[in-house]
């Protein structure tokens, strides 16, 4: 057998074969449970055919898709950024930090978007001149952030706050900021943070289409040695990508702190960065399969919950079914991928 | 083919873990039902209430997210000609409004959340569903249609603290503490003022691991709490693992003592488990369901409606086991300890000098519960409070004055320790 | 004894045919040598014999007894060792270590015993390997002896080298020669690929003619003279030189000075406007990192560059580029292309960044690339097709394309013909003409004497990292540039 | 003062494991960061047979055949499939965490009888923590001193070096991410069975991408692997001791963190890559041109 690379033609329908797939092995789990299938699935469903499941869905896709966004570009350029998670937090206590001080959204929101950027270019200068693997190095920053920002909201961000006349102190999180951003009546969604998130999935289209910042990284994806013969800088458009892709997740924090949490608690980091990884990698830097993966992956999430509401299905199940679909697409890679001659 | 080798593997890894799956999850098989008759309920008959429970861990944490979960499946047997119940487990923070959200649009009316950190979020959520009754555990802030309510467990960490005292040979006690927050201050300081009535020379030394629930964590203040010589030790920690260390160190012949918190933990140490404090949140929820079914809850009164229940409604038990205060074992020895004060009883009868045994048992009648034997008897009556003045900080500063009892508010700000703990620093206060 | 027979061998990739009813053989005892051009079939035929391509017709006899199909693996076992032009070893490892992962059959065995097993057969070759060394220390010679330590700790009795001495320097190449004849003493078979004659006639006993996928004649060394070969392996008389018309105009617009970086000592040359300088050498004498110095791929620790008088050391290819630098890289595939992209975004790698401001200008590539294809007759003409689809010549093509379309003061050329069908080789060179009639600068390096004679202005000659001459004209003469290139 | 020291050792033990195991599977080229899935259904697996068993040996057994056959699906996907380590070492984390909480819910709030937590000990430590200490040792052997290790190494390396000497790739690779799989799974096994006693849901609590982190930290060495562990899990443990000098834990936790990007750095500069850098394919499947 001989495989050679082919188009991308029929990703769409392997895909969809293949957690078809995924659908069969969890039935057969959830049965071996206990559990009737259709249960899960008619769970999974109503996050898309209720009101509440898809403003719920839309609440978990805004950050998604801002952080996958900004993955699908460094994807592109075979830059595995991992540590989007930690980009994430900075970007929310930055904005908190600038809040505090400014009282301004959008101060929030631009200071969120530089300590995303900031913190993303030490991965791209380390590949760049020293050849350190970036799964690592952004893996291992994120780790960092991450206990940083436990160890600021233990201890010097730690409020006291008065209800009446009594100051509670000594729980772990940050007082309430004093601004936020609007939400549509009746939701949680906040409609700057979704016309960030949507714009985000075009402007990064536009960016991989219509700039040159696009041009180099699809040019680095593909041969990087021609590239750089071309006169293009490794580090230049590595930056620029990872900017873009930490300042993308830095407001996608940002958005969530002030639009939806309104002050830091331990919790805050909740994974987003890295399911957006994985809807990153399905939806590609289609503004379409972005948006799609994300809402997909946003339903998973409010079925999840719809799950354990209405069949009392444990969290656990929820997990494996999300697992298993991942697996079994990622196997789908391959024949969309590699065609046998 | 070569690729059939590795999924037949796969395969059979995954029926191996099916193997030992002998047995299925806990599903509750009835509430499937329950929603799909909700329909009809809602038109016809008013009388059937849909209640909620949001968990911020697993049910299977063995913690604090399982004792609430026990407590929802108790009363959902109790009531269930009339009540309709579901639980959401490991519901982040950020996700706990849009939580409430989704079980508001499938019909719930009360909706408990358990974690302090749902606060704010249930707060906005209260604000924005006036019709949905809203009760939230551990928190401060109320609303019309919400309510708090919370259990505390000082009182018996206050018992606990005598027997600490009375057996206690190398005048260390040790504790591992989740977090320092106001409530497990108020735990450790109890459980000091207890240490230091029946063995005025002890100290308690006090770590903090960080987590509510870290069973590496928690295992590992416990033994260098135990390198440190504390031969006895109490925490405030999920798990059972600070038994379990206690267990090992009896098992190697080393004399080791713990206290229980929270579920029964006997059967994890039960040559060394003294006692300790089970919660009961079934006591809590069922007044609050009844109260809400008979109407008496409804969602405009709820702003001063503060749970904050101790030993004598039954919600806290003292033991480490259901129904036995203190493990026989210890029992003598107990009783050889005397303790230099007088104590009067409810009853009328003055005490001098009792043996630790007796205090306990006194302390416990003065605090509202009565152990008869062989059952609890509560008298809604408190003429005793660990909190009782004069009571000095760490730092030699007098915090209660003589004869002052600390009250509600001061409880539940607590950030100092007591004059013979030795903790770590405490933001403010 | 007869070690090898192959008969009738053929072997063919698409629609060109490699190898083309070839017969060959070895005695052991000899040293067997495989000349021919690039292309001719040298490799290919060994490749079959040491089992890693398996041939379309033909069978292969191996100490006289019919072998069926051969895998790498069962020809290794019998007895046929091959040391490719591109060394299989790992970097990160020792020699040692190299050294036992190509040896020992079994996953245990002590790493200590297979150390003195290398002492021992590096001594008795007359090579000195450390074996504790790290192969990405190495130097290309040492590299190659530990390649050929594999074959020997092997016991393999028939050795290929596929051209061994491209990147020795001429002591390391007296060295493997000296080894190679002690193989021969051992009664070993040897096959030495090779498109230089003065090596065939410093160890060869027999040699092999291949052109064109065809043995053209298999002869003793003794009998044969070197024009006689040369004839033999181009078909025709030795190259004539055709006189390129004199440098249009005048004025330096590269000038090297005293470079010296890696492999690289003292280099100095001058490229005038309009003038093309040729480099001869062999490969592996440096070109590649002088080209890559000059196009500021590499960095350089000492010397200097200057493009029209501006000091242009180790500045970013970028810059050059807006500089007006133009490079046609030796790999052209590897390094010329992005397969994945258009034929259009290719052309467009480099005057992308000229047009429209921060955003793309999509249009004007398009029709820039349109334009391109049809004056540099690319084929297929749709520059929306991705790159990778296209054939060899018309890859070149388009990278030629690219390069000259920015109208560059200075051209770089490096193999722009090699392995490219006869009509694109003279479109390249044409090209490449046209370009220096227009003023271009064209620093030109080939390993085709031929080519160069005919197209250079002058011909610098490159051997072991320095230039050690550069001529003119009237004084390309085959036989003295090629003892130029070997000294 | 050094009390912490014995409870660091103790955390160290799982760590090890878990990283000895990925130490083999990336030395063969493979990133897979499954190991707090693999771990997490080890933990059960152990846990749950050793309560029906009374045999920890037995547990941990089950734990290691779970674990390497969960690792075997990401095998089958990054190599045999060439599809995303990254992508589908997340899925591994979902789908063995989840199993693990589905599975193991009847078994919360049993605890195991006293007895078959037991395992002979020598100096505080336990047998596991010597057995690990010993197979680092002889994991490093095989790696730095046997074929067999120059063979792991040269598919991680060079895997077309490996292919043109006869070294089935794929095959190396397969082992040696089962064996990641079978530590890792053993790992958890020692988390639930040996130091806990218990099963709760998320008993393995992080362990697993800490022990991803270690990997880099002792540059892919499994003898540097047990310096380590040791300093991690003292690290971990040292926050309790610390605390009272006004030493964040918080801080404290982010220090082998810190400590693994100082090395990552210090580890490309070109001088010393050679030798304690990252595997050159890591991550990178392999086929035959």
């Amino acid at each position: 057998m001989r495989l050679e690379r082919s188009k991308r033609r029929n990703g769409v329908l392997t895909r969809l074969i293949f957690s078809f797939l995924a659908v069969l092995v969890a039935s057969m789990i959830y049965m071996l449970q206990g559990v009737d299938p259709l249960d899960v699935f008619s769970a999974l469903i109503s996050a898309f055919t209720t009101k509440v499941g898809f403003s719920e869905l839309l609440v978990r896709m805004i950050p998604l898709l801002l952080i996958s966004s900004g993955l699908a570009l460094c994807f592109r350029m075979k830059f595995w950024n991992i540590g989007a998670e930690g980009q994430y937090i900075v970007g929310a206590m930055a904005a908190f930090l600038a809040v505090e001080s400014t009282r301004q959204p959008i101060v929030a929101l631009l200071s969120a978007f530089a300590a995303g950027a900031v913190l993303a270019v030490p991965p791209a200068l380390m590949k760049s001149r020293l050849g350190v693997n970036e799964v690592l190095s952004t893996l291992m920053i994120y780790y960092v952030v991450y206990w940083v920002f436990q160890y600021l909201i233990h201890g010097p961000w730690k409020a006291r706050e008065k209800v009446g006349e009594v100051s509670y102190g000594g729980f772990a999180h940050t007082s309430i900021i004093p601004a936020e951003l609007g939400t549509v009546p009746g939701t949680r969604i906040s409609p700057v943070m979704l016309f960030l998130a949507l714009s985000s999935a075009v402007l990064i289209y536009f960016v991989m289409e219509r700039t040159k910042l696009g041009f180099e990284i699809k040019a680095f994806g593909g041969n990087p040695k021609a590239a750089e013969i071309s006169g293009m800088s490794y580090f230049r458009t590595a930056a620029l990508t990872m900017m873009i892709s930490g300042g993308l997740a830095g407001l996608a924090g940002a958005g969530d702190l002030l639009a939806i949490q309104h002050r830091l608690i331990p919790e805050f980091p909740c994974g987003y960065g890295f399911t957006g990884i994985i809807t990153a990698w399905l939806g590609g830097t289609s503004p379409l399969g972005l948006i799609a993966a994300n809402m997909f992956f946003g339903g998973l999430l409010v079925g999840g919950e719809e799950m354990m509401i209405v069949y009392s299905l444990p969290f656990g199940a929820i997990n494996v079914f999300n697992g298993l679909i991942l697996m079994f697409v990622a196997a789908g890679e391959f024949l969309t991928r590699y065609r046998a001659r | 083919m070569k690729l059939a080798i590795p999924v037949l593997l796969v395969v059979v890894a995954l029926l191996i873990v099916f193997l030992f799956a002998s047995k299925p999850a806990l599903i509750n098989p009835t509430n499937k039902e329950n929603v799909q008759t909700q329909n009809s309920s809602n038109q016809g008959q008013i009388s059937k209430l849909e209640a909620a429970f949001v968990y911020i861990g697993p049910i299977g944490d063995y913690g604090w997210s399982h004792a609430h979960h026990l407590a929802a499946q108790e009363a959902a047997i109790r009531f269930g000609k009339w009540l309709g119940m579901t639980e959401v487990e490991k519901v982040n923070p950020s996700d706990c409004a849009g939580v409430i959200e989704q079980l508001i649009s499938k019909g719930y009316k009360v909706i408990f959340t358990t974690s302090f950190d749902f606060m704010d979020p249930t707060l906005e959520e209260a604000k924005k569903h006036p019709d949905v009754l809203f009760f939230h555990c551990s928190g401060y802030k109320r609303y019309r249609n919400m309510g708090t309510y919370f259990l505390d467990l000082y009182q018996a960490y206050y018992l606990d603290g005598l027997m600490a005292g009375a057996l206690s040979r190398t005048k260390r006690i040790g504790y591992v503490a989740a977090h320092t927050i106001p409530e497990v201050v108020r735990h450790i300081n109890a459980f000091a003022i207890g240490v230091k009535e029946t063995c005025p020379k002890c100290e308690v030394h006090v770590k903090e691991i960080g987590a509510w629930f870290d069973p590496n964590k928690a295992r590992e203040a416990a033994e260098s709490l135990i390198d440190q010589g504390c031969d006895v030790l109490a925490f405030t920690e999920d798990s059972p693992t600070v038994v379990q260390v206690a267990e090992e160190h009896y098992q190697k012949g080393e004399r080791v003592l713990v206290f229980g918190h929270y579920s029964p933990m006997y059967r994890y140490g039960p040559d060394v488990c003294v006692s300790g404090q089970i919660a009961h949140w079934d006591v809590i929820y069922n007044d609050i369901l009844s109260k809400v079914y008979s109407g008496f809850y409804n969602s405009t009164n709820l702003e001063y409606v503060d749970y904050w229940d101790k030993m004598n409604s039954g919600a806290v038990e003292l033991g480490c086991k259901a129904d036995q205060p203190i493990n026989p074992r210890f029992i003598p020895e107990l009783k050889k300890v005397r303790v230099n004060e007088t104590v009067q009883l409810p009853n009328g009868t003055v005490l001098k000098d009792p043996n630790a045994y007796t205090l306990v048992m006194a302390r416990l009648a003065q605090m509202g519960a009565i152990w008869t034997g062989h059952g609890w008897k509560y008298v809604n009556d408190e003429t005793f409070d660990p909190f009782t003045g004069p009571i000095y900080d760490n730092t030699g500063e007098l915090r209660v004055l003589p004869g002052q009892r600390l009250g509600h508010d001061a409880l539940w700000s607590m950030q100092w320790w007591v004059e013979n703990v030795i903790g770590p620093p405490l933001s403010g206060g | 004894m007869e070690l090898v027979r192959m008969e009738g061998i053929v072997k063919r990739f698409g629609s060109i045919t490699a190898d083309d009813h070839v017969d060959f053989d070895l005695m052991s005892g000899e040293i067997h040598a495989l000349l021919g051009e690039n292309g001719a079939g040298k490799t290919t035929l060994m490749r079959i014999l040491a089992g890693e391509i398996s041939p379309d017709e033909g069978k292969i006899l191996i100490r006289g007894r019919e072998v069926g199909m051969l895998n790498p693996k069962k020809a290794m076992d019998l007895g046929v060792g091959i040391v490719h032009q591109h060394f299989m070893l790992v970097e990160g490892f020792t020699v040692a270590e190299n050294l036992i992962l190509a040896l020992e059959e079994s996953l245990v065995g002590s790493l200590r015993e297979v150390s003195s097993r290398i002492v021992e057969v590096s001594r008795a070759y007359g090579m000195n390997l450390n074996p504790n060394a790290v192969v990405a220390d190495l130097s290309m010679g040492e590299r190659q002896k530990v390649e050929l330590l594999k074959v020997l700790c092997r016991d393999s009795e028939i050795l290929i080298l596929d051209e061994p001495t491209t990147v020795l320097t001429p002591d390391e190449r007296r060295n493997l020669f000296s080894t190679l004849l002690r193989m021969k003493e051992r009664g070993k078979g040897v096959v030495l690929i090779t498109h230089r004659l003065e090596e065939i006639f410093q160890v060869a006993d027999r040699v092999t003619v291949l052109r064109r996928g065809r043995v053209v004649d298999t002869r003793f060394v003794d009998e044969v003279s070197p024009s006689e070969l040369a004839v033999m392996m181009i078909g025709r008389d030795l190259p004539r030189v055709v006189r390129p018309d004199p440098p249009s105009s005048n004025g330096v617009v590269l000038k090297v000075e005293n470079l010296s970086s890696g492999r690289l000592r003292n280099v100095s040359l001058e490229v005038r406007r309009g003038e093309i300088l040729g480099l001869a050498g062999i490969s592996g004498n440096g070109q590649k990192e002088l080209v890559e110095s000059i196009v500021g791929l590499r960095k350089v620790s000492k010397g200097k560059i200057y493009l029209e008088g501006v000091d242009v050391t180790n500045m970013t290819p970028r810059r050059l580029y807006d500089m007006g630098v133009a490079y046609i890289p030796e790999d052209r595939v590897g390094e010329g292309i992005v397969p994945d992209m258009s034929i259009a975004e290719n052309l467009a790698l480099k005057f992308y960044r000229r047009m429209g401001s921060l955003l793309l200008d999509r249009r004007g590539i398009v029709e820039m690339a349109s334009r391109l294809m049809e004056s540099f007759d690319i084929k297929p003409k749709s520059p929306l097709l991705p790159a990778g689809n296209l054939s060899g010549g018309n890859v070149q093509r388009m990278v030629c394309a690219r390069e000259l379309s920015t109208e560059p003061k200075l051209l770089i050329a490096h193999n722009p013909t090699r392995g490219l069908d006869i009509a694109a080789t003279s479109q390249v060179r044409e090209m490449i003409v046209e370009q220096s009639k227009k003023g271009t600068a064209i620093f030109f390096v080939s390993e085709d004497l031929d080519e160069l004679m005919n197209l250079s202005h002058r011909l610098a000659v490159m051997s072991s990292g320095e230039i050690v001459g550069v001529l003119n004209p009237r004084e390309y003469d085959p036989e003295r540039i090629g003892k130029m290139m070997a000294s | 003062m050094l009390e912490f020291v014995s409870t660091g050792l103790q955390l160290a033990v799982p760590l090890l494991l878990a990283s000895l195991g990925e130490i083999y599977a990336e030395r063969s080229g493979v990133m897979n960061l499954g190991v707090e899935g693999m771990m997490s259904a080890g933990a059960l697996a152990s846990f749950a047979i050793t309560l029906k068993t009374g045999n920890p040996a037995l547990g941990l057994l089950t734990a290691a055949i779970v674990g390497a056959a969960l690792s075997l699906a990401h095998a089958f996907i990054s190599v045999t499939l060439r599809g995303n380590q990254v992508v589908s070492g997340l899925a591994l984390v979902m789908v063995g965490c989840g199993l693990s909480s589905l599975i193991g819910r009847g078994y919360v709030g049993t605890p195991l009888p006293m007895g078959s937590r037991r395992i002979p000990a020598l100096l505080g430590q336990d047998l596991i923590f010597y057995v690990s200490v010993t197979l680092s040792g002889i994991l490093w052997l095989v790696l730095f001193r046997t074929r067999a290790g120059i063979v792991i190494r040269s598919v991680g390396e060079n895997p077309a070096v490996a292919d043109s000497v006869g070294v089935n790739v794929h095959a190396i690779r397969y082992l040696c991410t089962a064996f990641g799989g079978l530590l890792a799974g053993a790992a958890g096994g020692y988390i639930s069975t040996i130091h806990n006693g218990m099963w709760v849901d998320g008993i393995t609590a992080g362990m697993g991408w800490i022990a991803i982190a270690l990997v880099i930290f002792a540059t892919w060495d499994p003898a540097k692997a047990v310096g380590g562990a040791v300093l991690f899990g003292i690290v971990e443990s040292a926050g309790y001791s610390l605390q009272n000098f006004g030493i964040s834990q918080w801080l404290l936790n982010s220090l082998p963190y810190a400590l693994t990007i100082v090395v990552l750095v210090v580890a490309s500069s070109r001088s010393v890559k050679r030798r304690i850098g990252a595997p050159a394919a890591l991550g990178e499947p392999y086929f035959r041109e």
